[in-house]
Order: structure tokens, then C-alpha cells, then sequence
């Protein structure tokens, strides 16, 4: 059976444990389910918020892309990746990854990748907004994100 | 052609989008970038490093040697830094 | 700031959304949560249910004595287990790690690296009984979670 | 001496737990699997095969050439399935 795989991308939070049993309702032989959340950190109290700017259509269709990869490299039963846009707080969610797998190396790997290409490929870009009112300006992309790559390879 | 710009290459050029008409000897990505960098302050200051920029045809990653012929829609943006 | 660690057995089930809410309260500057749950199979439909004995006392002591050396070997904030015992039916959970951190690789390290030990070393044991009225017998420890152990030495 | 016994070990032998006086010529983990197995059928089923038997003293696990001098409580188990 292929995997199931949920992509979305929304301003609205998401909540947990209601994708999770989303994401597994009806499936058999899941014994592992693994998620990472990415939270917006408040940068030792100087961040009032992230905008998150995204491409639409290239977005869902470059997460896609990715975890169809990840489907074809590790033996899981289910995907779901979840990425929200617009104005985030500190303490608020930004991302969430599910995977689903009989067993749990599967589900580690899988959504370990998901997550390193999500945060190199997918099309979506941060900008910092600090609580003195002015504009931190545009996240730079991390070189080890691109490293983290590699590892897959 | 449709062109599309994100995060700070769009607040540089000062555009969301556009539509253009490419000339004939605009073949590849870096053609395009050189070409557009020459048509203003603000595309000189956003692909003032044309090899920082990423540039998606027809909403797919595309190396800067690729031919631009053909493309419906050709974004360029920053590096990414979702997640 | 030393990491947070909360360890628990217990026969009813958990919520994940509300297990990592109450994790993470108060905490600043977690920017990654993976969180591991382990599901009872229906082995094809075979299973009735799987009961899960442990050794009181030593159980918590020893998941806590894994979550102590995880929090040693990556900075995570905090780290919690929760291991069910009693009778636990098919798409019930069984355990739940969660681990959190700034980044994301150390959150799923420290995640990977507690379910690695708590399957081989945390003493609790599977028993299956089965959907014919049989019992199905003792489950067997797996050679490959015991060589999954290697990788972290 | 506090023994206690779990999954198949506790069913074979037939008990939880149980307290015993260990014969001074018993020192080592080895030697107390070898003892208990000459206690009776229960006994001998369980421990058979005694290096498959995984032991812990005062709720540490231990290696089978440990010394069990002191100890208030071991337990005899098999290779734990959790998670």
C-alpha cells in the first residue's frame, strides 16, 4: 500500500495530537509514529514575531516532491507535513512533520530527512520583527541547513 | 514571461511580479539575471550577487545554467529559510 | 539551566499535544520538539492485546538513569518518557518520548538515542495474548535493538 | 536475600518473588543462577539457559560475574521488549 502523505501549508496553528490521529486513522501496522515540531524561539526575550513568507504552489509542491522521496527511501505508512505562514509568535508552532513506519528507525529517519530538505528546499523565507519595533531583517539560511544535506546522500 | 520575486530580492526590486519580454540572446538563468540586474537600482542592488540567488522555472529548482526558453513562470529569491 | 526530565508508568493512556504542552511550559528558547509514541500492532489482525509487565522501582530508575546520560550528551531543554503497562489493545499507545531542544538535530538524537535504551534496557517485557483465546507467549527480545544500541557508543 | 522473578522467569519458577539464605560458597551472579537451578523443576526450566538470564542487583543491571556480597534485593529476568 503506498504511503499516505498530507501536505499543507496555513496561517492557522495545528494542534498535535488531532494530526497525529488524523494522519492515522484507519491505517494498520503503524507502530511508530514520529513528529518534530519547529517552534518560533524568542531569541533571549527580543523577538516579537516571525513573518513567514512563502511561494504558493511551488510550496506544497516542492514538500511534496520531498516527502514522495522520503516514501521511496524508508518503509513508512503515512507523511504529513504542515507548514504555517504569516505572522508567528515566540512559543508559537511554525512546522510540524509526522511519520508513520512499523518500526521506529524508519519513522526517525523519515522525518528527520523531511525536515532537513523542508528546511533547505522548500520555498519559504523568515523575517524578524523585534520588540523595539524595528525590523531584524531577513533570516539568513544557515550553511550547516545545506550540510545537513549531505548525510542523505 | 511571468517573473516572480520573494523576501528580499522582491523588497529590492520593489515588485511582486512582472511580465517580460525576454530578448534573444537570454538563453540561460545567469543570462537572465545579468540582463535584469541592467534594468534598474533597485535589480542592481537585489542581484548584485547573482550567484546568491535561487531561481525556481515553471516552480521547480533550477541550476543558473539552465535554458529559460519555454518557462511560463521564473521565480528568484533568497536562499530559503523555512522550517 | 539543566534540562527538565519527567519519567512515568502508568496503565491509562497519555495525550500527546497535552504531554508536550505541559513539558515545555515556562521554557524558553525551544525551538525543536520530536516526540517518539510507540503503538501496539495488530500483527495482521492476529492480536487481541499485548500485556506489559515491569519491574516497579528500577523501571524509573533506569529510563531516568538513559533520559540523565542523553541530557549529558546533547543540550536539550527537556526530556520526558512515559511507559504504559498493563493490557494494551491494538492502535493503543504504548510509550511516549519526547525530547526538546534549540535545534533540531540534537532533539531527534536525544529522542532516537532514548528509545534505543528503553527497548533494551528499561526492564519491561511483552506478553501476547491473541485473538484466537491463545496465548501467544513471551515476545522476544530482537537482535537488531540490541545492535541498535551500538551506534551510540 | 530478596529475589524477584519476572515474565517467563517469574511464570517457570512459579513465584513473584521470594526471600532465600545464600550458602557462602555463592558469590557471584553465575554462581546464584547455578544454585537457584537445582531448587526444583520450576527452577531448572527457567534457568537452563543462564547466560539468556539477564540479573540486576538493588536495581542496577549487573553482569553475571559480579559479586552478590550485600545485596538486599536481585531479580532474574528475561531480555527486555519494552517501548
Amino acid at each position: 500500500m503506498p504511503a499516505r502523505i498530507e501536505v499543507r501549508i496555513q496561517t492557522v496553528d495545528f494542534d498535535l495530537s488531532a494530526e497525529v490521529s488524523t494522519l492515522l486513522s484507519g491505517l494498520r501496522d503503524t507502530g511508530a509514529v514520529v513528529t518534530f515540531s519547529g517552534l518560533c524561539r524568542s531569541e533571549d526575550g527580543t523577538l516579537a514575531a516571525l513573518e513567514l513568507e512563502h511561494y504558493p504552489g511551488m510550496a506544497e509542491a516542492e514538500i511534496r516532491r520531498i516527502a514522495d522521496e522520503a516514501a521511496a527511501r524508508w518503509p513508512v505508512t503515512a507523511l504529513c507535513a504542515i507548514h504555517r505562514v504569516g505572522r508567528i509568535a515566540p512559543g508559537e508552532n511554525i512546522v510540524l512533520v509526522i511519520a508513520a513506519s512499523a518500526h521506529r528507525q524508519a519513522a526517525f529517519d523519515a522525518a528527520s530527512f523531511l525536515m532537513d530538505f523542508l528546511k533547505s528546499r522548500a520555498p519559504f523565507w523568515k523575517k524578524e520583527h523585534l520588540r523595539d519595533g524595528s525590523e531584524g531583517g531577513w533570516v539568513d539560511a544557515k550553511e550547516s541547513d545545506e550540510a545537513a544535506l549531505r548525510r542523505w546522500s | 514571461m511571468k517573473l516572480i520575486y520573494f523576501a528580499w530580492v522582491r523588497e529590492r526590486i520593489g515588485l511582486p511580479q512582472e511580465e517580460v519580454e525576454l530578448p534573444a540572446e537570454v538563453k540561460t538563468v545567469r543570462d537572465l539575471l545579468l540582463w535584469l540586474r541592467e534594468r534598474g537600482e533597485g535589480y542592481e542592488e537585489a542581484l548584485r550577487h547573482p550567484e546568491a540567488i535561487r531561481v525556481a522555472i515553471n516552480q521547480e529548482h533550477s541550476r543558473h545554467d539552465e535554458p529559460v526558453a519555454g518557462a511560463r513562470e521564473i521565480a528568484l529569491f533568497p536562499p530559503m529559510t523555512g522550517g
